[in-house]
Parts: structure tokens; C-alpha cells; sequence
């Protein structure tokens, strides 16, 4: 039990110090600047090694696919990661590098290694069972309370839960007293990533936003970290996105680079567009129990692909995204 | 005839009373709440962690993410939302899948071991550590064996009553809450008001008390009148089989 | 100069215990059945004397007029009242009731007695200068967060204003040090009304609500109030509801009652609907100097008037009301 | 020629350079913006503090939540998303209208007299407080008279520099911002880095130093070089005549 502790052990990996960040937001500038680019060239002046990185969506839905991909590809390392339910994105980045480099040595874990229904990783389990990475624990909801109060501007919010458990031990949450009521509670440290990774079904080329269904944490989240890049099903006109105000959910003074990638999350599910490739998702799991199997399957569908339309491609190209779409919408 | 998981699920699904409402996982905890909905409580409201709220599953959805759990919702929101309408009290029910367990209904979904040096590590809390803390009533459905049911978890990932009477409240958690049926495939298990501790509550039709016991790894106590579980009724099989998972995903091919 | 103190010397009118919210929301029971009533029911059954309610929208925009008229007429007294920017809102409750009694005595005050560009409230002014008014400051985002609290189900939240003005002094607000950063930080207790009025687009039976256009504290007070009583433009049905699950801002499970009152907000604004009625704001704020002919309108549009669509009616009716549409729309 | 309200609000506008971000309320700080988006800044990016982000504005909002505010606007949210964006520090300016200023560029929109017996009672902070708080610059415009430019403040209602040099930072406040122009119908004034006491930065035309301390009630200093104040352009009078606030509501009718 450790309720009589009241701080967590685990590792700040970031500073929650609003007056820092606001030093930072302050010198961003150009809401209306045309951001369209690449997926590389957005990778490459965004995603530095050592950054920490966050992924938009969860998991396996609306998750930024092509992005991911291009920073194994251009092998970042020693990056920090936030994984609330982080799952085929945690799978991409647990790949490493060609060379055999790990992408990511600090963690933040609500959820990891699963695939939900659809089991565990063993990459993953491998990458998290070397003692190669550093963790700290949260829980989902905690993890997009540390977004929250980050896209709040306050160095923390309390919550209720933890309380009591070695989630909370193995944290870097803080037991509070609450100044009104005398009670417990727990205050989650604000998480500023560096970047943030976030497909979305509509963008205009200055990054205002349209999200349909669920918006999982990416409201907060793209809000609190420090750039943006997003990913998006399809570009729209600013014209078009001020006829309906109230279906933007990122303004455009949050974004930093705004990258067309039609199935951009692709094999993931996108609410209204296509349903998760789940005999691909499988193939990635079943790939990962062999090592030998593993290498070919990252070389054919991740190391060795131009770009995101080629991965596309290869895994069926128009006629399997068709029958995704159809999935989703029928 | 019937397999244990689909006693599980028929078990399960009887608890939740219509006009309540629960969160749930994938897996077994949403097919009892789509059972429940297609039976005894059409107006069970049913929350996804992710942001899915009420929809009209057309199929069991695969992550708590994915779109059939905003299919014909009532609302498709943020995770923050759901898990705020638990915390400030609206939630009945969480229902939780398998995991270590103890006495006190604590759950470790962490790590095998030491968890620095872990010898297994599984995906940690997701969002089970806040349900089980914010909803009323934590469910639980589990395979039932000594690696599961343990003296002491491995490692404390989701709170059930933690030492006992009053613990949760003075770890600052919210009062009244709290684990409130276990449920596995040799029977169903409540908790104790005054000590907090797992009673056997019902057997499942063949069961005995020490066959329970033999499979669990502390002490078991039990109800005064332990029933029979009431087996799944040929309309709870029916619906279960040709509506809620006729693929057999959960309940198995048949 | 007060940032030496600690705490704000304002009465705390509200408990933000959430444990005590907790139990009440526990009871709050029966999502899917129908709450459709008449104005005159909701407000009988659920706004009491000595309640403390709360006014959705923005003080003259999408305000629950109908409802707040109908809490005049049944002459609810000794409420608390919740301003963040309440204008003609809080014009309609300062007017009393026929028999000259006060309708509020506690007030969360941060904009009150002024509508905006259109100048201060006679009547407002009379009633918070007669110190029969108990009283405490807030900012309009203070007080937004102390919904915010309460929705999100625990006692405070941290925010960065109000620090060291006198707003502070006079406010029920803590300093409280950050655990993280070792700085200020303003904790502001959650506040749970016992009732809020809030006026939308579109319900279904069950309280299902679309906004359109800002949600102000919207979102956050139909989640934070015990009862929740709901005036729609329109009735939909459910099945239109779902039909678009992104549009739903106030879910079910938050409403008591569900009001069908088109141009429930009149002589407000309503998004997308109708502009306000400039001349009749402006009638009312020129009747409010002078006591005699201030008693003669509020016989004539409020007391006197045995319904909201009489008071339409004799505001001018059909042709005013597709005047002020053409206004928002054109 | 022109009128004080005329050249208030086009001194006011050139404060605000292309791409910078505003919070604004209805009257004289909408129309500084308005003008400033139509002439040297379009891509001035104007937020309301009740939700409205960006619009098109087709007229002068009557309040800062009418649906003016989000007319063919890049988002319709809520207050705590605008006025969070403020906390994070991605608001450059706060444009509030006159109310009592002190030297340290305090403002009081509460009571006039004692809290507690108040002579006059005003609207309280709105959202001015939080404003002040939160982004980088606050402008300031008001009448300016020895009743509104005192040497203490009846109510401390919104923060400028308090009580001077790191007084901001000591209270807990954002670091780094504050007041930084003041304009009157007299002059513009700024703050002494040193001291945070308001300054004379330039006069309008016409004016002396000596006229504009008659008419403040605590001691102003002034900039090594006081300039005089540009005055409106042809250019910027037109526009703020045809198409900023053409039926005259706060410029007055011509």
C-alpha cells in the first residue's frame, strides 16, 4: 500500500512549468501561413531526436500512420513517448530503427504492449521487458488530465483516481490536500510534449481542424504541445471551414505543418471513412513472434517503402482500401 | 448446453439493471452489456472510455475506440467526458476483464514480478484504475485459477477495497465505491461488508465450495446461503449466440 | 495589495465537496425516458425557493428566457445566482417578484449589472446597491472553472488569474502553492447549482442537446448542476439525435426537463436563429429609470403575461420575430 | 478632420502588428482591431472571450458572444477554450475599455467607495481580470479625466504591474506581462521598464505635457523623446467610417 507516500518515484520526463511554455508559445506566430508540406519534410523539421512525442487518436483509430512510419524511417532515437492507450502506433515506433536502434527510451504508460482485442505485441514486450526504456506509470484518464492542464496553462490538475495503488507509486503524481474539503487527492504534472502526431479527417492548409467522432484526448493535446503536426484525410478550403465554426476543433494557431495523407491511418480505424485492415494488424502481430520474420516483414512493409502511398500499395492498394471503406460504412 | 464463457456472460449481464449505467472494456464486459441490453434492460446506458456514449453496437467493436462505439451514439465525445461523468458519481457500473486479483478485489494488469525487473509486463492500467476508482460498483470477469487469484498482487494496478474496511476512503479515494461482484467460470463472488474480503456468493451448477477454494490463492469465504448460479436460460443463449457475438469472437466458434 | 493572504474573505455559497455531489448524482437516475414538459411544470418541480441556480449562455445570448421569466412569475425566492456575464438574465431575476420581493440573495458575481455596449441596468443596480445582495467576486473564467470543477467531479482546479488584485480579496478562492513549481496558483472551489436554465438548438425527449454556435460555460454547467432544466428550440427525434452523435453537446443522463420554447431566448441572441431585439433591451433598460413606468412594463411583459408566447405575442409577434430572423441570417 | 474617439481608435489599431493575436471586448477594442485587419494587419487574429474565434466580422458585435463573433469564424468554441488559449500564453494582446486606472496601470470596474457599502457599483471583472492575467500585452483605452486616473484604485479589479517592479511574478501571475499602452483622448502612455510607472509616450496633437498631468491624479512621467502622436490618416479615417462602424455607434454619428 502506499497511500501514506505522496510522491510518486517515477521519472518527470518534462517540464510542467507553465511559465516556460508560455515563454515558448509566445514565439509562435503565423496562425494564417500556408503549412501544407510533405510527411517528410513535417518530419524532418519537427520531430528531432531527443524530442518527446505524443500520438494523437488512440491507438489503433484515427492514429497518424504515414507520420509514425517517416520517423522510423528518418530514425529518430531517444525520443520520450505518451502512450494512453498507445497500441499500433506503439507497435510502429517499438520496430527501431533499420540500423537496429531503439526510436524511444522514455515512457509515459497508461496502456502499452496491447493491441486490445486483439492481443499482445511481442515487440513491444520484448522492447519493454529489456529494461531499455524508462517508464513511468499513468492511467488513461490521468495521462489526458497531463494534456489537460498543459493545454490549460496550469502546472497541474487534481484528479481522483491513483489513489492508493503502485500506479500512483510508480507515477510522478503528487498526493495533495485539498484546500476546501481536507481530502486526498491526486495533482498530475502538465505534459508539454515537443510534438504532437494527430490525424484528422479535415484540415484547411493553416491547420484548422476537423475531427468526426470520437476526439479521444486531441483536443487537449493539441493544445499542449509545443508543435503539431497533422495529418489529414483530405485538405479543405478556409472558406469551407468557416461555413460550419463549430466543427473545427484545432485552430490553426496550435498547428505547425499540415500534411495530406488520404488513409493516413490506415491499417487503423477512421470513424466514417474506412474500418482497421485486420487481417494486416494481424500479420504485424504474427510477424513479431519471430525475429527472422520480423526483419523481413519491417523491411517489406516499413524500412523498405518510399513513402506512405507505397505501403498503401502493398498492402492491397484501391481495391483493400475499397472493401475498408465499405466496412465502415455499410 | 453452454460453455463457461457464455455462463460468464449471462451472469454477468443479469446485474446490470435497465436505466443504469456502465463502462466496459472489449471482450466479455461489453458482450454482457449488449446481452443485458437485448433482454431485461433495453435502457442500459453504455459508456466507452475513449469517447463512445450509448451507441447501437452493430457488432462487437474490437478497441473501445473504434467507431462502432459512437455507431448511432448519442454522443461521440472525449475521453475526459466519460471518465468526468465518472468521477463526479454517474456512473453505476465499470466492468472490468481478467486480471491478478486479491482478497480485496485489487487488480494487477502491470507486471509478473518485480517491477523494475519484470518478468512478464502486461499493458498496465488503461483506463481500469479510474473506472474502479470513479464508478459505484466495479464488476469483475476472470478465469479462475491460483495464478490469478493470489494472496497478494504483484503489483497494485487498479484499487479494489486495497487493505479492507475504510482504506479506500482514506487514500483519498471517492467514498462508496468499491468492487462489487467477481465473476469467473466456477462461480460468482461478492465481498464482505465488514471485512471487505471475496465470499463465494453462488456456484455454477456443479460446483462445490473447496473446488473454488482450491483454485484460489487466499482465503475464500462465503455467503450464508451460497445459491446455485442460476444457468443461462435458452433466450439469454439465443440472443447472446445469433445477436451479440455471432461470430463467436468472445463465446468461441461453435 | 492582498497577495499576502491566502484565502478570499467571500462567502462560499455552495458546498464543492464532490462526495456530497457524488450521492445526489448516484440517485440521478432514468437517461432514456421522457422529460418533455411544459415551462411551468419544469420550473414548479425543480427550481425551490432558497436553490442556487445557474443561466446557461452568454447574458443576453442564448439565454433560457422563458425559463427565467417563469421563475419570476412563480416567485421563487431567496436563490443563490450564478453570473459569468449575466446581463439581461440577470435584469429579468432583478426585477423581482409582483409582490416586491427579491428573487436571489447570494450572487457569484464577475459581469453583472451591465449589458455590454448597451449600458448598465437601473434596476441591477438599485438591487446590488441596496447591500441586500450577499455577494462574491469571481472572474468569468473563475467561475467557468468552478463548473469545470464540479463537471469533472472534484473540489477545485488551479487557474493563474486573480492572483493578487482585490477580486481575490473578495472572492472564496485559495492561494494555494503548486507541488511541482512551487508557484501561486488561484484554487477555485467547484460549484454544483442545484438548478440550471439552459436554453439550445435542438433536444430530443430524453434531453439530448445540440448547441450551435459558442458553448460558453455550457458544456461544463449542464454537467456540473443537480437538476438540469433544458428549453430547445426544436424537438427532434432521437433517431436524428444519433444520426449525428458529434453534434450532441449536453447528454441525456445531465437533463430533468425538457421545454419546447421557440424563441425561448428572445429578446436574446440565438445563434443562427434570430438577432437580439435591440429596441425592446433598449425599451426595457430606458423603463428601469424610473420607478413608476419601470412597474408599468414589468406588469405589461411579465407579470401580467400568462405565458412566453404571450410575451412574444405582444413584443410583436410573427413580424418581429421573422424581422430579427432576417437580422441573423442575412 | 477627426474626432478624440476617431483618433483613440486608429492610434489604438497601429498597436497591432499582422499575425498577432488579440482577446478584444465590444466597443472601442473591437473597432481598433476591425480597422487594424482592414488596413495593416489582416492576418490579425481577433478572439472573444465567450467562445468566438477569428470571424468575419459583418458589423460591430453588440456583445462578446453574439453571433456576430463567430459569423464566418475559423471556430465557435467555448470560454474556457479562448481564455485557456490566453493561460498557455498564445494571446499577444488584451484590449480592454476605460474603467479607473492607477500609475501602475491597475484597473477597477467594481465599486466606487467601500467594498462592502459600495457609492457606485460597477460590473466586476468580466473576463478583464483574466485577460490582464493572462496575455503578454494589455492595452488600455479610456477617457482621460482625474475621476478615472487616480492615485489608488477603490478596487483592485484587474492586475496591471500592482505594486510595481516583480510584483506580477510575486503574486503568483504569469511572468512577463502586463500593461503596455495606455490610450487616451489626451496622449498614448507606456510603463517604465524600470519602475512600471505609467509614462508619456507621445501627445496628441495639440497637447502639452503639463495638460495631460493637470488631468492625472497621481504623477506621470515621460519618454526621453515624447513624440507627437500620428494622427489618423485619410486612409484609416475612411475606413473606419465606411466600414468599420458605419451607423457611428462608437464613433459617434456624423
Amino acid at each position: 500500500m502506499t497511500s501514506s507516500e505522496n510522491t510518486g518515484r517515477g521519472p518527470l520526463f518534462t517540464d510542467p512549468d507553465p511559465d516556460v511554455a508560455r515563454a515558448f508559445f509566445r514565439e509562435k506566430k503565423g496562425a494564417l501561413t500556408d503549412k501544407l508540406m510533405s510527411v517528410s519534410d513535417a518530419v524532418a523539421r519537427f520531430v528531432h531526436d531527443g524530442d518527446y512525442v505524443a500520438s494523437g487518436g488512440f491507438g489503433g483509430n484515427r492514429i497518424a500512420t504515414a507520420l509514425l512510419h517517416e520517423v522510423v524511417r528518418q530514425e529518430r532515437t531517444n525520443l520520450g513517448f505518451a502512450g494512453h492507450t498507445t497500441t499500433h502506433d506503439f507497435q510502429i515506433l517499438a520496430a527501431g530503427t533499420r540500423t537496429g536502434k531503439q526510436i524511444f527510451s522514455r515512457l509515459d504508460a497508461a496502456y502499452i504492449l496491447g493491441l486490445e482485442a486483439r492481443g499482445l505485441s511481442a515487440q513491444a514486450r520484448r522492447l519493454m521487458e529489456s529494461g531499455e526504456v524508462e517508464v513511468c506509470e499513468w492511467t488513461n484518464y490521468a495521462l489526458a488530465c497531463r494534456f489537460r492542464a498543459a493545454a490549460t496553462g496550469v502546472p497541474f490538475v487534481p484528479v481522483r483516481s491513483m489513489l492508493g495503488t503502485d500506479t500512483f507509486r510508480e507515477s510522478a503524481a503528487k498526493e495533495i490536500e485539498c484546500p476546501f474539503t481536507g481530502k486526498s487527492l491526486m495533482a498530475v504534472p502538465a505534459l508539454y510534449p515537443d510534438v504532437a502526431l494527430i490525424h484528422v479527417h479535415e484540415s484547411d492548409l493553416f491547420g484548422n481542424c476537423r475531427i468526426r467522432g470520437i476526439t479521444v484526448a486531441d483536443w487537449d493535446l493539441s493544445r499542449a504541445s509545443k508543435h503539431v503536426i497533422v495529418s489529414a484525410e483530405r485538405i479543405v478550403s478556409t472558406d469551407e471551414i468557416r461555413s460550419d465554426p463549430n466543427a473545427t476543433a484545432i485552430p490553426a494557431f496550435c498547428v505547425d505543418a499540415v500534411c495530406h495523407v488520404p488513409y493516413g491511418s490506415y491499417p487503423g480505424n477512421m470513424a466514417g471513412e474506412y474500418f482497421s485492415d485486420e487481417v494486416h494488424l494481424k500479420a504485424w502481430l504474427d510477424a513479431e513472434r519471430d525475429v527472422e520474420a520480423y526483419r523481413a516483414f519491417l523491411d517489406k512493409y516499413l524500412y523498405g517503402v518510399d513513402c506512405f502511398e507505397s505501403y498503401l500499395e502493398i498492402c492491397g492498394g484501391e481495391e483493400r482500401l475499397a472493401e475498408l471503406r465499405r466496412l465502415e460504412n455499410n | 448446453m453452454y460453455n463457461a464463457m457464455e455462463l460468464m456472460i449471462c451472469v454477468a449481464s443479469r446485474l446490470l439493471e435497465d436505466g443504469a449505467t456502465v463502462g466496459v472494456g472489449t471482450g466479455a464486459p461489453c458482450a454482457a452489456a449488449m446481452l443485458a441490453q437485448k433482454t431485461h434492460a433495453p435502457g442500459l446506458l453504455v459508456a466507452f472510455e475513449a469517447g463512445g456514449l450509448a451507441p447501437m453496437l452493430p457488432a462487437m467493436p474490437i478497441s473501445v475506440g473504434d467507431s462502432r462505439t459512437t455507431y448511432r451514439a448519442l454522443m461521440a465525445t472525449s475521453m475526459c467526458d466519460i471518465m468526468e461523468a465518472c468521477q463526479r458519481g454517474m456512473m453505476d457500473y465499470a466492468f472490468l476483464g481478467g486480471a491478478q486479483i486479491d482478497a480485496y478485489g485489487n487488480l494487477n494488469s502491470t507486471v509478473i514480478g518485480d517491477y523494475k525487473k519484470p518478468r512478464v509486463r502486461f499493458p498496465g492500467s488503461g483506463g481500469a484504475n479510474d473506472f474502479a476508482s470513479f464508478c459505484w460498483r466495479t464488476l469483475i470477469i476472470t478465469q479462475h485459477d491460483r495464478r490469478r487469484f493470489v494472496e497478494e498482487v504483484d503489483f497494485l494496478t487498479t484499487p479494489g477495497f486495497l487493505t479492507g474496511p475504510g482504506a479506500r476512503e482514506a487514500a483519498g479515494l471517492p467514498s462508496g465505491g468499491g468492487p462489487y461482484r467477481v465473476i469467473t467460470d466456477l462461480a460468482v463472488m461478492s465481498f464482505d461488508e465488514d471485512t471487505c474480503r471475496m465470499q463465494v456468493e453462488s456456484l455454477h451448477p456443479g460446483m462445490t465450495f473447496e473446488q473454488v477454494q482450491e483454485n484460489t490463492g487466499f482465503e475464500l469465504g462465503q455467503v450464508a446461503d451460497v445459491k446455485e448460479t442460476v444457468p443461462p436460460t435458452e433466450e439469454e443463449l439465443n440472443i447472446l449466440r445469433d445477436e451479440v457475438d455471432p461470430d463467436g469472437l468472445i463465446i468461441g466458434r461453435s
